[in-house]
């Protein structure tokens, strides 16, 4: 089963406390990924928090597959496919590793489970007794990764997942995320790492002050040091 | 004869229960020297610098600081000796200003601890704070809580804390992790352009910046130093390819 | 113009039956005079208090600010009733009669000459049963098992007072604090070889330790202090009670007497409040004897309170309670605190099958010295947890 | 001997009755990280109604059931109706839950008046069990013990062998994410305040059977509740029964050899625990 | 101007004292607004605890009540316990045993946090009242000790309405304007880092172990000073003003008032003492609790804030000028 998967979100506006943060978000996601890109405060954690409904939407609408998911709960959200890999982590202190884990198992069904999971990330089946906050940084990545791809998700959000983990680990997500759209999963991610970002997505929308300034294929923007010096400040080069 | 070592780490060892998270490791730091600290997911890196600003205690081993023996000492003794440190997930005064946040950064080492003298006397921190947010090119969020910033932008404020202090050795736990790439610049930048009677010991997994930062580098796995080394010869070194670069490095 | 009266007592917390009962013993008082005394209609000011002094200082301060009333009956517990009287002295022209509370230093030492007591104190309230329990009952040996405060030490002093002069012995004092709820562990300590145990614990502690003792096995009589099989106790829904039949006590009231103005006090109670205990209790009575106290001195100086109250004052000292009150005279010593009876009471069946107390013996005319001279019971000192030692 | 016997068998039954209070405490504790002040009215509560429907139906097992079902329910209206709305406010949702503490401790006692009232368990409850050594001792508090180990030995498994029990340690430590991970927390959320008020309401009836319910008893209950779930360590259930046992002994050992300052004792025993071991001897620092 | 703004509150809570006696009775001054102000300044200690260091406490009870025993034990009473000192000796001592009765709750705490600080200290004032109700010798058991009055002082009858009032208003004042003091120095805000975060804290050169404790002692100061005037407004010292309840109500006050804001804890007094006054006069006298406790309900849900904050919202409203001064330093979270 190839990702067929659609999400589009429209003239979303969000506000954090007073502060409206989002303002008119345009974006499609069709292809088996996309990536965000921009600088900090741009509004990327507020827009993956805003598809998780875990931030109301104030104006527009988030559907996906058709389906509207504005207003909606986050629980009845992800019950509609989405998962997310939060920034930050955010792993539960007071579960261990496996439980973590056990606890998102069968959900939904799908081709992850819990020894997929630690064949990917074998760190993470040393360290199957640790609590959540016995971990090493990386580790909680790599944690979160894995609790959100039990759920088994159609769209997974990651928000700057390659924080944290070493280099050889990050080049081993990239070849795991490559491979999701086979299972039916398409792929939002948002990331600082220029490098990461253009290889994990065809896509790349570039974000600044809570819009979207750029939607582009990945090639396109590795290569054009121009794009990147005026969207991104710097080039990779 | 080579100036003695600012920081000696000697075959420190520091487990939690069954957990080995550091393995008789060994380090020394001279003075004005700027050293990366690398390794997989999981090595100790974290530990071992907890284990140095004193938040975490050692099974074995023993840690001086500019020749004297520091391991019996609580955190903020440490801090006033003059070790400076940034934590892995920031640690900040979520609900102050920024300006706040670093007022109290900058009274920490230089003072007043205990003042009940209200703010007008002491222009100098006030100033002091100041002139480290603009650094950062944190004065547009001066009086913004902290609680509101982007996460990359406390990333940055976490920084400019431990610098606010102008410790003699400054422990930096992955700082260019959340930023972008052009807060990665501006950070490389101003982390070059402090004096050099500054010593650095950090954890990056971002390898431009490691690289362009470091003299020297120190690897390790599983608790322990496997490379250490010039930036050239750890890239270099296969083993550290292996372990921890992987292919596109 | 009206004479407002300020009806202090507990509504809140484990003592709000007793308040709440002591409120209807104020109420039946004021209705045996109409409402009404020298042509002044009586206006009735409730305020409740906690049995925490600090509190009943305030309430009564309250009371008399703000509520401007010009007389307070009440409090209803012990140390209340102490800073109460403290409070008194600072407003000489307002006049104190005390509830229930039964310190004995509200009246016997340090004085206020405006505050009266109509009740008889802790110590008072045991009188007749020491010499009961030696001599009738027979009890030579008995262990104690009681709360660990004031009002419980003074009502010891006052059993001692009779039953240790005459040779009784005790064997063992258990204090334990107020608000123990599993007596158990004291009651497996009780020696086995007493006559009887004495117990001092009031309302739900009492009905516990009644129930624990019992189950525990124990089998030696038990006599009670003046709240421990009071009705407050007897009326509460519970297994223990076909145990405590023939129990002895003593206090103020007993549920059945047979003096005919006690017949009809309850004939009152009962009918102005069909929901209220079984039997008015030693608070209705004490709150109401105590507000008779007050309505007759009134009446007779005609309701003048203008004088800065010294004629009621000087009245109300020389008040004596003989047809009026429901269990025999009451008149005032020296220092403004009640001579009165005592009864020593059995717990006992009727044939519905209510439990209640029955006059067995009374105590007349028991003064605060206890009979003895008052120099040398003053010289006692304060009823402490080992003071007086029985020997 | 026999003495000592029958003091540990008492510290036994008081610490099983601190236990089955304390375990629906730190049951609610554990997953809102509320101070549930409204703690010791439940189970004043639990014992009145229990008291009621024993007393009606004649049957002290329906009183038991009874008391657990609507306390629950009414825990799951407190819940609904005050809880929810102040969010993850701990001050604000202890102030709220002592204002209804008073409440129903206020209603309680307009409508049951303050006698004290005791259970009429079934007569082979109430008796004497023959035991070696001590002779007998009244079966009701063996009850007691036996209750507070079916209690505990079903919450521990619901806890720490269950999904519930995982969810509901998730849901202690980050709610969103946990929502964002497809679980309708407030649900749990919901479930798990009505088990631990349900659990009060049960221990109310259990408590009123062994010892007596009267006026006062909601405050005492909410004190021990918190004393032994503190030293236990918060949201551990093994905590909470070694808290109970510590406290249950502590209690009475010094009721019976010093018991002036018996009571005195295991407060301080609480702060000398907290003091060495701030999160309490079982909880996770 | 900002500290002239900051000044503010503490001004006004001055004037507003100072009308206070023209417009009311004597039984209003003396014994309502000295009883709101007294439990005000005890509440204060919390709300500054609470507001700048992050550090909820039940103690606060405790440790009035230990500067209350001590003003007691040295003072003339009737209850022949203790030993009478001059009353200035008798003051100095209680409230430097109250300080001290502060600072060790602190250092015996100094690990807690969060609710575990709470029970700690809660479990140290019910210790204190277990020991006070239990112990005969010293304190006199439940009964406490009676006959306590406050001096004369330059010949004022310290007694009287008017002059009690008037002590416990400058006691109000200048605690209220020492605790907002505090606020703007580097100490007050070293403190409000500690509650943030105090790994930081440490990690910056500060001993947080010193902080957490000096902390505790001003706000044991505080509490003191009410202890004091407590001890002498009811006349007499008992274990019932150190139990659960009186730990309870502490809280209760200070957050029904606002615990961000140090005029919260007056404003909550206020609330307090009027309900307990006259919550009685609103229905049925027996059943005052429960409007004690509805109204608790209603204010702790419907005013986020506690009850300046409502006030704050009002202003804002009426007069949108002046809400910088208070969201400037009443908010302490986002
Ligand atoms: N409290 C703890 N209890 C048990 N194990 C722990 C604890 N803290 C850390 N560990 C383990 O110790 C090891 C070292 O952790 P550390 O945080 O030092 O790693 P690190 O080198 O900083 O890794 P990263 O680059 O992922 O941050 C990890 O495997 C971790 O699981
Ligand atoms: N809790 C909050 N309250 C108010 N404003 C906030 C809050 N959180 C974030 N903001 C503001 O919203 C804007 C967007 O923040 P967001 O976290 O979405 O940025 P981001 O693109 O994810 O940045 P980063 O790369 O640093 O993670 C920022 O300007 C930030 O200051
Ligand atoms: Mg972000
Ligand atoms: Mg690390």
């Amino acid at each position: 089963m190839e990702s067929t998967n659609a999400l589009v979100v429209s003239g979303l506006e969000v506000r954090r406390g007073a502060l409206p943060v989002l303002h008119g978000v345009e974006l499609r996601l069709d292809g088996p990924s996309l990536a965000i890109l921009g600088r900090n405060g741009a509004g990327k954690t507020t827009l993956c928090s805003a598809l998780i409904g875990l931030l109301p939407a104030g104006r527009g609408s988030i559907r996906f597959n058709g389906v509207e998911l504005a207003g909606r709960k986050p629980h009845d959200i992800a019950g509609q496919g989405v998962s997310i890999v939060p920034q930050g982590r955010r792993v539960f202190p007071s579960l261990t590793v496996d439980e973590h884990l056990r606890l998102m198992q069968g959900r939904r069904p799908g081709p992850w489970t819990v020894e997929r999971v630690y064949t990917v990330f074998p760190r993470l089946a040393e360290r199957r007794r640790n609590f959540g906050n016995q971990l090493s940084g990386g580790e909680q990545q790599m944690l979160a990764i894995g609790r959100a791809l039990l759920t088994n998700p159609r769209l997974l959000i990651l928000d700057e997942p390659s924080e944290g983990l070493a280099p050889k680990i990050v080049d081993h997500l990239l070849e795991v995320l490559g491979g999701l759209h086979r299972d039916g999963t398409s792929v939002l991610i948002v990331e600082q790492n220029l490098r990461v970002g253009t290889s994990a997505a065809e896509r790349v929308a570039i974000m600044s002050g809570g819009q979207i300034a750029l939607v582009t294929s990945s090639r396109e923007l590795w290569e054009d040091d121009g794009l990147q010096q005026r969207y991104l400040g710097v080039s990779a080069h | 004869m080579p100036t003695p070592p600012i920081l000696t780490v000697q075959d420190v060892s520091i487990s939690f229960g069954a957990v080995r998270a550091v393995n008789g490791v060994s380090l020394a730091l001279a003075p004005g020297e700027r050293h990366a600290l690398l390794g997989t997911n999981g090595a100790g890196k974290t530990t071992l610098f907890n284990a140095i600003s004193g938040e975490v205690p050692l099974t074995a081993g023993g840690i001086a600081f500019k020749g004297s023996d520091i391991s019996r000492l609580r955190p903020h003794q440490r801090a006033r000796l003059g070790i400076g440190r940034t934590f892995q997930t920031s640690l900040t005064f979520a609900d102050r200003s920024v300006e706040d946040n670093l007022r109290v950064a900058v009274m920490g080492s230089r003072g007043p601890r205990f003042s009940l003298r209200p703010w007008r006397h002491h222009r100098e921190q006030v100033e002091a704070a100041r002139a480290c947010a603009a650094r950062f090119r944190l004065d547009e969020v001066l009086a913004q809580p902290v609680a509101t910033l982007s996460y990359g932008q406390q990333r940055e404020l976490e920084i400019a804390m431990a610098l606010a202090g102008e410790p003699e050795l400054l422990l930096m736990d992955e700082p260019a992790a959340g930023m972008s790439p052009q807060g990665r610049g501006r950070l490389v930048e101003i982390l070059r352009g402090l004096p050099r009677r500054i010593t650095m010991l950090f954890v990056e997994h971002d390898m431009d910046v490691a690289l362009s930062l470091a003299d020297r580098i120190t690897v390790m796995r599983d608790g322990a130093v496997v490379a250490s080394g010039t930036p050239s010869d750890i890239r270099a070194n296969p083993l550290v390819r292996e372990i921890y670069l992987g292919g596109k490095h | 113009q009206d004479i407002r009266i300020g009806a202090l007592a507990t509504l809140e917390g484990p003592f709000a039956q007793s308040g709440l009962d002591g409120m209807r013993g104020v109420e039946l008082a004021v209705d045996a005079f109409q409402g009404q005394v020298a042509g002044k209609r009586i206006v009735l000011v409730k305020e409740s208090s906690n049995a925490k002094p600090d509190v009943a200082v305030a309430k009564t301060r309250k009371l008399i600010e703000q509520d401007k009333v010009d007389i307070v009956v009440g409090p209803l517990s012990g140390g209340e009733g102490i800073a109460v009287k403290e409070y008194a002295k600072s407003v000489p022209s307002k006049t104190f009669v005390n509830g229930t509370s039964g310190a004995q230093d509200t009246t016997l030492r340090d004085p206020a000459p405006n505050f009266f007591r109509f009740t008889l104190d802790g110590a008072q309230w045991q009188a007749g049963l020491g010499s009961y329990a030696y001599e009738t009952k027979g009890y030579r040996n008995i262990a104690v098992v009681s709360e660990d405060y004031s009002f419980p030490y003074s009502q010891v002093m006052g059993f001692q007072a009779e039953y240790c002069s005459r040779g009784g012995k005790i064997a063992q004092k258990n204090w334990v604090p107020v608000g123990t709820k599993d007596f158990t562990s004291v009651i497996a300590k009780l020696p086995d070889n007493v006559d009887a145990v004495y117990v001092l614990l009031g309302g739900a502690d009492a009905v516990n330790f009644l129930t624990q003792y019992y189950q525990s096995g124990g089998t030696a009589p038990l006599i009670g202090s003046s709240v421990t099989v009071d009705q407050t106790v007897l009326s509460s829904k519970g297994a223990f009670k076909n145990k405590v039949l023939g129990m002895i006590a003593a206090g103020p009231v007993a549920d059945s007497n047979d003096d005919p103005k006690w017949v009809e006090f309850v004939k009152a109670y009962k009918a102005k409040f069909p929901d209220g205990l079984e039997s008015p209790s030693l608070f209705a009575h004490g709150y109401y004897v105590s507000t008779l106290a007050v309505l007759q001195a009134l009446d007779q100086v005609g309701g003048t309170l203008d004088d800065g109250q010294k004629a009621f004052q000087a009245a109300l000292a020389k008040t004596e309670l003989t047809d009026r009150s429901p269990t025999g005279a009451i008149r005032l010593d020296e220092n403004r605190q009640a001579i009165a009876d005592n009864f020593v009471t059995e717990v006992a069946q009727r044939p519905d099958g209510a439990f209640y107390s029955k006059v067995v013996k009374v105590a007349k005319g028991v003064d605060q010295a206890l009979g003895m001279d008052r120099a040398k019971f003053l010289a006692l000192g304060t009823a402490s947890r080992d003071n007086p030692s029985c020997n | 001997m026999r003495f000592y016997i029958l003091l540990s068998l008492n510290a036994l039954t008081v610490a099983s009755l601190y236990f089955l209070v304390a375990s629906g405490f730190s049951l609610i504790f554990g997953l809102l990280r509320t101070v549930n002040m409204a703690h010791g009215a439940f189970y004043l509560l639990g014992a009145y109604v229990g008291y009621d429907i024993a007393s009606y139906t004649g049957s002290w097992l329906l009183g038991l059931v009874g008391a657990a079902v609507a306390v629950a329910v009414v825990g799951l209206a407190m819940h609904l109706t005050l809880l929810r709305t102040l969010g993850g406010d701990e001050l604000r949702q202890a102030l709220v839950t002592i204002g209804f503490a008073i409440v129903v401790g206020d209603l309680l006692l307009a409508h049951y008046g303050g006698i004290t009232y005791q259970f009429t368990p079934p007569e082979i409850l109430y008796g004497t069990t023959p035991l070696p050594v001590v002779r007998g001792y009244p079966t009701i508090r063996l009850v007691v013990i036996a209750s507070a180990l079916l209690v505990g030995l079903g919450l521990w498994l619901l806890i720490h062998r269950t999904k519930v029990g995982m969810l509901i340690r998730a849901g202690v430590d980050d709610r969103d994410i946990l929502s964002a991970m497809g679980f309708n927390v407030q649900r749990v959320l919901l479930l798990v305040f009505a088990l631990g008020a349900g659990l009060a309401g049960l221990a109310g009836v259990i408590g009123g059977s062994a010892l007596s319910i009267s006026p006062g008893e909601d405050a005492r209950f909410l004190l021990s509740s918190l004393v032994v779930v503190i030293i236990g360590g918060m949201g551990s259930l093994a905590g909470a029964a070694l808290g109970a046992l510590l406290i249950g002994f502590a209690e009475q050992f010094g009721l019976a050899f010093i018991p002036n300052y018996a009571t005195l004792l295991t407060f301080l025993l609480m702060v000398a625990v907290l003091a060495v071991r701030p999160q309490g001897l079982l909880g996770r620092g | 101007m900002p500290q002239q703004f900051l000044r503010h509150p503490v001004l006004w809570l001055a004037l507003a004292g100072l009308a206070f006696p023209l417009v009311a009775g004597d039984f209003w001054v003396g014994t309502v607004a000295a009883r709101v102000l007294i439990i005000g300044t005890m509440a204060l200690s919390l709300t500054f605890l609470t507001s700048s260091a992050g550090l909820v406490s039940f103690a606060q009870a405790g440790v009035a009540g230990v500067a209350g025993y001590t003003l007691a034990l040295l003072s003339p009473n009737i209850t022949g316990v203790g030993m009478a000192v001059p009353w200035p000796l008798a003051v100095g001592a209680a409230l430097g045993m109250g300080t001290l009765a502060g600072l060790l709750v602190g250092w015996v705490s100094v690990r807690s946090s969060g609710i575990y600080l709470l029970m700690i200290t809660l479990a140290m004032s019910v210790s204190l009242f277990y020991l006070v109700s239990q112990n005969t010798e010293v304190f006199n058991g439940f009964d406490g000790i009676n006959g306590l009055k406050p001096p004369e002082l330059f010949g004022i009858d310290l007694r009287a309405p008017i002059p009690f009032y008037g002590m416990a208003l400058a006691a109000a004042v200048l605690s209220a304007a020492a605790v907002m003091h505090l606020d703007r120095t580097p100490f007050g805000l070293q403190l409000h880092a500690l509650r943030n975060a105090p790994r930081r804290v440490a990690a910056l050169g500060f001993s947080t172990t010193l902080l957490r404790i000096a902390a505790f002692g001003i706000a044991g100061l505080i509490a003191s000073v009410g202890g004091v005037l407590n001890t002498w407004f009811s006349g007499q010292m008992s274990p019932g003003a150190v139990d659960v309840h009186a730990a309870v109500n502490l809280l209760v006050v200070a957050v029904l008032g606002g615990i961000r804001h140090p005029l919260g804890a007056f404003l909550g007094a206020a609330a307090f003492v009027l309900l307990e006054n006259y919550a009685a006069s609103v229905i049925d006298r027996e059943r005052f609790n429960l409007v004690i406790g509805a109204v608790f309900i209603v204010i702790v849900l419907f005013a986020k804030d506690g009850l300046i904050g409502l006030i704050q919202q009002l202003r804002a409203q009426i007069k949108p000028a002046w809400t910088g001064v208070c969201a400037k330093n009443g908010r302490k979270t986002v």
